[in-house]
């Protein structure tokens, strides 16, 4: 009951939409695909639901070839980011919609509907057209639509992201458990938020310039992203990634010292390396190394200062509201221990959460 | 606002509006009188300057002195129906493939297509009434109402097609796939997702073709002869060498008065909201 | 959906065949016949070489007709987007009885080109219409409307610009009920005037709508010949002629079918090549982004 | 029901069906019923006044013959379609419509008439003709047009020509019927271009002493198109009868697209149709080499455009409703054309109803010599028969007899004598019995305006120094070249002898497309009527 893709690879204008996507999709778990924009995640799923074809690749349902098959045999359903209803249908017939096509009963139809619009908290819309309701309501509706009829694949495009930060949140929160919840469906749910990721996916893809450079459970991939481009696509803020030297127990940045080598790094011979660590564990203190504040954002009860260290970008998150001026002199303080590091490459030599002397391995 | 402003405003529209309805009067004031109110010079109101008379009238509804309008009304009526509700079924399609698929024929592609489809209007009629009328003598439909169906479908699927694929790049594709995704083929996608949310567009379009179709006098009459005559050429065969001016200006007024129902149609349209977006 | 590429023709063939079968056949024959001699005389499909073509060049009054074109449909077309884009301005908001003044301004645009000018021809009647009449009133001589050149190009272009304003009008005004707010709050907070809005957020905004508005229009303007046929049959002289009604002449009323045929074609080829510059450099003069093929790929 | 039955009752619908199919394919021919009993009696008064109150009430007694009432009305045409196409309403188009609802009526027949502006005539009749599409099966057109027509056209039968309708035909308007010796064309009209004046002005003494004091001549109607435009001029602008409003000296048909080219052979044939000079006007018959922009043609458009001064306003664009408006409303104190603003004027609700009279049109002092290329100074008149309305039937007429019962029953003698008198219809007199000034009387036209209209009228059939319309193939192509010559040089794009030279060019490239041969074994037609021989 698999989706398998094999060697999927998709050229438009010389650019690279996919570029070798193989993935293997299970039934019965949720899937996220967490890239940049344009990182090629919309493009897939275009694919898998037939909307695309590709250059050459393979995708198979079932093991059985599923690129011909033309998009209305496909027995999926989507979502996508901009609320997509039928502007000329009611709420409930938006949702009753597939059930139709598909011959249920009416009765049936009926029930099923209302059950879906229960779910999506739109009872008492049922009669409204999509465009006398706000675009969260648009997008539960496009949702009880993809729902209702237990599509095989459901795809789910960047649902939430046109919707207010409060807002997202909340519809993640209520559906999380709907879409773990699809039985045997292949649930694949695109996003380009590392949280939403994590927090829903069973399977996290990561994408970046049209390849999947990682798959794993959410834990694994941000225990141990697999290269410094993974790194900063499943961290918000990205992760801080700056180039240094292992030396005498030391770890320098140019010729600025700036923290002794952890336990976990203990065993790395000398040399270079590119260090990575997260926003958060990086504090601003009384005394340490000294950063200029280059840019301050603050985001409801967090705030992220942007730090220039000899030439090195930082951003440090810390809680609460503070008051930072631009080009003020501040002092950070890294966490060693949450250190990652990655050889010139990029790929990961070393992880928190990996004991000394154990190689990270893919 | 100013009350200069608005003094100006109002000035500025209600001498458009009098150039707008001055031909208007004029042919309501002529349909009324007779070649005495007419050779001495111009008059303009009755009772006092001309006495009035229905002649004009009269004519155009049987009088023997006339041209009978009934007929042609009819005739005009099914033709332009029927031509453009054919133009707009094949320009809609047509419209929607172009504007959801690439096509690529050699160096041809879309904006080529959609190119040949606008361009037919740059043909002056001359060059076409000729072959056409070989083209109908032919398919022996010289002087029937099929024939100049097919001759006004080759007027106005240009407009549908110009109209409408502009209004269906207005609409997200999304819906289409979604319905394709919700079980529909490319067909069904098409009449049940994108057809019902095109009356908008179906409108304008539907408005050019009865517009272009109602007033097409040139066609009509040259591949006519005795058994179909439009309304155009009803009123044209009162121009003679002694105009009845009264006659003409009675045909003239009648046959334009279905159309100035449809400007207030259209207008309907234009105030709820619906057009705005598809004319752009 | 490129993924579906197996079913577009199914909406495309229907339309452009149906063209394609009642247009080849005209256009062939045209083609076929400009190279005859084909007149009322001897209607026959002989070949006379490229004579006819030949005597097109030589044709001073036929490229007289197309110069004229130039001041008759750049010149009413002009107008009418001046007039039609004022209009839509003054009954877009805040104007009393806008229903009314919006449905008589479309009126014109829905009456019979050739029934309008014939009374059109009674208005501007030199001794029985009202026009002259009124002038009289006013004092003024009598303005020989349809025997001087001046005066008949006048009436001629004042017919069609009441004929077509209305349609620049409907586009215009449509596409202004069609803008989005936004810019217009934008520039209300910054405090900008009516004038300055109106070149700043009114009219560059309007730019797309006023090019293929101007260009549909000029295409149909450029086969203006009802007009001319009925209101001043080309006079005086040939001085109202425009090509148009020269084809037809030439075509129709003495029937050189040869002759007309490839008069034909070299209007068509001009116009193609005039319409297609006009378009390029409307669109730079209205700063207009090149757009790309309608058929997006995502 | 048994078998038998049942086979007898499905055999029913069958056979109707196959009837009407087979009637609807028209392959069965025109089916000849017999006569059904007349309607009318022997000698019943006719009237058209139950048409509508724009008739006059005049009631003529129906003429016993083949194509009376009487006679008509005994054929029985039920089910069968007649299509005729005629010239726009109301010139000869309000007859044809009206005499097509009278013939539905007596004959049970259905008439389908269209209706057409004059300038698309011509291209709407010969079209289908040369492509072989039975589209009319009666056409009323110009009878110069005889050229391109007679290929297909039926030759009147017999029976028709025997009528007593058509024998008083006048010599003049059988020939113009006639082509290679048969008579294709069914008279329905006799045109002429004649001069018309106001009688109150022109013939008053007190503006005959003032035009005596101004020039030191005789006010008289105009002799010479040069004391044409002396008079016109002398009273052009002012006010001389007295209504409120300025008179003009002259309306002439001066459009383009109209009849100008007419007009302007009128003017023209004085100094062109030298009463010793044989062989055409228009062409050398032996060369086919135009004349058109030979002198006597070059001063007959000098005159015109000289003439300019004279006309009211608009008059450089009249078309022959305008001349007739003009004339007819007492605007214009002379005009020359068809007798229709003459019948205007006179009509009974006239202004000036009976202060008009018709006279010869203007001669000339002198006229050009073609063969010895002099100005010869003899007084010179030459009538101008242009053309008038005609009649014919089409070979691919279903019914060819229906045709011209249609056709002789258009033509009787009570519908033509009512048609006659109204203004409108543009039916002029063309019967023996028509130059009758009592007939005029009758119609209350005073015994001075009648005597002189019928004298003007039977003058020029008895003229032998006339001119008649160029009747070749591709006339119209011709005269189209000769409007716009004549147009160009009215609106003074081009002095008269460029702009003729440029109509000579045309002129013979025209002859040539159309082929010399036929176009000069046509015109011999012409010229013999022209030479009398």
């Amino acid at each position: 009951m698999t989706l398998d893709a094999t060697d999927l690879s998709l050229t438009v204008d010389g650019v690279d939409h996919l570029k070798d996507v193989t993935a293997s999709f299970q039934p019965g778990r949720l899937h996220t695909v967490i890239g940049r924009t344009l990182a090629g995640k919309s493009t897939l799923l275009r694919v898998l639901a037939g909307l695309q074809r590709v250059d050459s690749g393979s995708l198979t349902r079932h093991g059985a070839d599923f690129l011909t098959t033309p998009v209305w045999r496909r027995d999926t359903a989507m979502v996508y980011q901009q609320f997509i209803n039928y502007p000329h249908l009611t709420v409930f017939d938006n949702v009753a919609f597939p059930l139709k096509r598909a011959g249920v009963a009416r009765d049936e139809i009926r029930r099923r509907v209302q059950e879906s619009l229960a779910r999506v908290g739109l009872t008492e819309f049922r009669r409204r057209r999509p465009s006398q309701l706000s675009g969260g309501q648009q997008q539960r509706v496009a949702l009880a639509r993809a729902l209702v009829r237990g599509a095989g694949i459901l795809l789910l495009d960047e649902p939430f992201a046109n919707l207010d930060y409060k807002l997202r949140e909340q519809l993640r929160e209520e559906f999380k458990t709907l879409f773990s919840d699809q039985g045997d469906a292949v649930v694949i749910y695109t996003t380009t938020e590392p949280a939403e990721a994590m927090m829903l996916g069973d399977v996290v893809l990561v994408m970046h310039e049209g390849r999947i450079i990682q798959t794993g459970p959410p834990g694994e991939v941000y225990d141990r992203p697999a290269t410094t481009t993974v790194a900063r696509i499943i961290n918000d803020p990205p992760m801080n990634i700056f180039t240094g030297r292992i030396a005498g127990g030391r770890i320098a940045v140019d010729d600025l010292q700036v923290t002794r080598v952890p336990a976990h790094l203990a065993d790395l011979p000398d040399g270079t390396y590119q260090f990575g660590l997260r926003a958060p564990d990086i504090a601003l203190a009384s005394a340490g190394l000294q950063a200029e504040v280059t840019f301050v954002e603050i985001s409801g009860s967090e705030t992220f200062v942007h730090l220039a260290l000899s030439g090195t970008g930082f951003v440090v998150q810390i809680d609460g509201v503070h008051d930072i001026a631009l080009g003020d002199r501040v002092s950070m303080r890294l966490r060693p221990e949450r250190l990652f590091a990655f050889d010139h490459s990029g790929a990961l030599v070393r992880s928190p959460s990996s004991g000394p002397g154990s190689p990270e391995g893919r | 606002m100013s009350r200069l402003y608005a003094t100006f405003k109002y000035t500025l529209i209600s001498v458009w509006a009098g150039f707008v309805v001055g031909p208007f009067m004029w042919a309501v004031l002529t349909s009324f009188k007779d070649a005495n109110g007419v050779q001495g010079g111009a008059t303009y109101l009755p009772w006092v300057q001309y006495e009035p008379t229905l002649t004009g009238w009269q004519n155009i509804f049987g009088g023997a002195g006339g041209v009978d309008v009934v007929r042609p009304f009819l005739n005009s009526a099914v033709i332009t129906l029927v031509a453009s509700i054919i133009s707009l079924a094949l320009g809609a399609l047509a419209a929607y493939g172009l504007s959801r698929y690439r096509f690529k024929i050699g160096f041809i592609a879309n904006s080529d297509i959609i190119f040949f489809f606008v361009s037919q209007r740059i043909m002056p009629p001359v060059v076409l009434v000729v072959p056409f009328f070989f083209l109908l003598q032919w398919a022996n439909l010289l002087d029937t109402i099929p024939g100049l169906v097919i001759v006004t479908v080759a007027l106005l699927l240009p407009i549908a097609v110009w109209v409408m694929v502009d209004f269906f790049n207005g609409i997200p594709r999304q819906i289409d796939e979604m319905a394709m995704l919700d079980g529909c083929g490319p067909f069904g996608a098409f009449v049940r997702a994108i057809l019902p949310n095109s009356v908008p567009g179906l409108t304008v379009a539907a408005m050019f073709c009865a517009v272009f179709g109602w007033n097409d006098f040139f066609f009509a009459f040259r591949l006519t002869f005795t058994e179909i005559q439009t309304l155009p050429q009803a009123v044209v065969a009162l121009n003679s060498s002694i105009p009845p001016w009264w006659t003409l200006s009675a045909a003239a007024l009648f046959g334009m008065s279905p159309l100035i129902l449809l400007a207030v149609w259209v207008e309907r349209y234009l105030s709820k909201g619906s057009l705005p977006g598809v004319i752009r | 959906m490129d993924g579906l590429r197996r079913h577009k023709s199914m909406f495309l063939l229907p339309g452009l065949l149906t063209l394609l079968l009642i247009i080849v056949f005209p256009l062939l024959f045209t083609i076929r016949v400009s190279f005859s001699g084909w007149n009322v005389s001897n209607p026959e499909m002989d070949f006379v070489g490229g004579a006819n073509y030949v005597k097109v060049l030589q044709d001073s009054r036929f490229w007289a007709a197309n110069l004229r074109l130039v001041l008759l449909a750049g010149g009413t077309v002009l107008i009418q987007y001046l007039i039609g884009f004022g209009l839509a301005l003054l009954v877009w908001r805040n104007v009393r009885a806008r229903r009314l003044w919006r449905v008589l301004f479309l009126v014109p645009m829905m009456t019979t080109p050739v029934v309008m000018a014939a009374v059109w021809q009674m208005i501007f009647h030199e001794s029985l219409g009202p026009v002259n009449d009124m002038l009289a009133k006013l004092g003024i001589a009598p303005v020989h409307w349809f025997t001087e050149a001046g005066p008949a190009l006048a009436a001629l272009m004042t017919v069609e610009i009441w004929q077509w304003t209305p349609f620049m009008f409907l586009l215009m005004l449509a596409g202004l009920l069609s803008l989005p707010k936004e810019p217009f709050l934008a520039a209300a907070i910054d405090g900008a005037g009516a004038w300055r809005t109106f070149w700043k957020v009114t009219f560059p905004l309007m730019a797309p709508v006023s090019v293929s508005a101007i260009i549909i229009r000029l295409i149909e303007a450029s086969k203006l010949s009802d007009t001319v046929y009925v209101l001043t049959s080309g006079g005086p002289g040939s001085a109202t002629e425009s090509p148009g009604y020269y084809l037809y002449l030439r075509g129709l009323k003495e029937q050189q079918t040869g002759y007309a045929g490839s008069l034909s074609l070299t209007y068509l080829v001009l116009m193609v090549i005039t319409l297609t510059i006009v378009a390029a450099l409307l669109a730079r003069a209205f700063k207009v982004p090149r757009q790309s093929s309608k058929a997006k790929e995502q | 029901m048994n078998r038998k039955q049942l086979t007898k009752s499905l055999a029913v619908p069958v056979a109707v069906l196959a009837i009407t199919v087979a009637g609807c394919s028209g392959s069965s021919g025109p089916e000849q019923k017999p006569d059904k009993p007349a309607l009318f009696k022997p000698g019943s008064e006719i009237s058209y006044a139950k048409y509508g109150k724009d008739y006059p009430t005049t009631k003529v007694k129906d003429v016993p013959g083949p194509c009376s009432y009487e006679s008509i009305s005994r054929k029985d045409y039920s089910g069968q379609t007649l299509k005729i196409i005629s010239h726009a309403v109301p010139v000869i188009g309000e007859p044809t419509q009206l005499h097509a609802r009278q013939f539905e009526e007596i004959t049970g027949a259905k008439v389908e008439v269209v209706n057409v502006p004059f300038g698309e005539l011509h291209q709407k009749i010969l079209t289908p003709l040369q492509a072989g599409q039975p589209a009319y099966d009666v056409m009323f057109y110009p009878s110069l047009w005889i050229g391109d027509m007679a290929p297909y056209l039926v030759p009147v039968p017999k029976e028709y020509l025997d009528a007593p309708g058509m024998k008083d035909v006048t010599k003049a308007y059988l020939g113009v019927a006639t082509w290679n010796g048969k008579v294709v064309q069914y008279p329905v009209d006799g045109d002429r271009h004649y001069l018309k004046i106001r009688t109150d002005v022109l013939a008053d003494r007190k503006h005959q002493a003032a035009y005596l004091a101004a020039t030191g001549k005789q006010l008289r109607a105009p002799q010479t198109w040069a004391e044409y435009q002396e008079i016109a001029s002398f009273f052009g602008g002012k006010d001389v009868d007295g209504d409120g409003k300025p008179n003009f000296g002259s309306a002439e048909v001066t459009k383009r697209d109209d009849l100008v080219f007419s007009a302007f052979i009128s003017r023209a044939a004085p100094y062109v149709k030298h009463p010793d000079v044989t062989g055409g006007v228009f062409f050398d018959v032996t060369t086919m080499q135009p004349l058109i922009n030979t002198p006597g043609f070059v001063r007959a458009l000098e005159d015109m455009v000289k003439a300019k001064s004279t006309w009211p306003a608009g008059g450089a664009n009249f078309g022959l409703g305008d001349e007739i408006f003009s004339f007819g409303g007492g605007q214009a104190l002379m005009s020359y054309s068809w007798d229709d603003a003459f019948i205007q004027a006179q009509q009974t609700d006239s202004r000036i109803r009976n202060r008009v009279a018709a006279a010869p049109l203007p001669g000339s002092a002198e006229v050009y010599n073609r063969n010895t290329r002099t100005w010869d100074k003899i007084q010179n008149q030459a009538p101008y028969f242009t053309w008038g309305w005609t009649s014919a039937v089409a070979k691919t007429a279903r019914n060819q007899k229906m045709a011209f019962d249609y056709l002789c029953f258009f033509s009787n003698e009570a519908n033509t004598a009512l048609d006659l008198t109204i203004g409108r219809f543009g039916v002029n007199p063309y019967r023996n019995a028509h130059f009758d000034p009592g007939f005029w009387q009758a119609q209350g036209w005073s015994k001075d305006v009648a005597t002189a209209y019928v004298n003007t009228l039977s003058g020029m059939e008895k003229s032998t120094n006339r001119v008649f319309d160029l009747r070749v193939p591709g006339v119209n192509e011709y005269m189209s070249s000769l409007a716009n010559g004549v147009a160009a040089a009215l609106a003074g794009q081009q002095t008269p002898q460029q702009a003729l030279d440029a109509v000579a060019k045309e002129w013979t490239e025209i002859t040539d497309r159309v082929g010399k041969d036929r176009v000069q074994e046509a015109y011999r037609n012409v010229v013999a009527l022209e030479d009398n021989s």
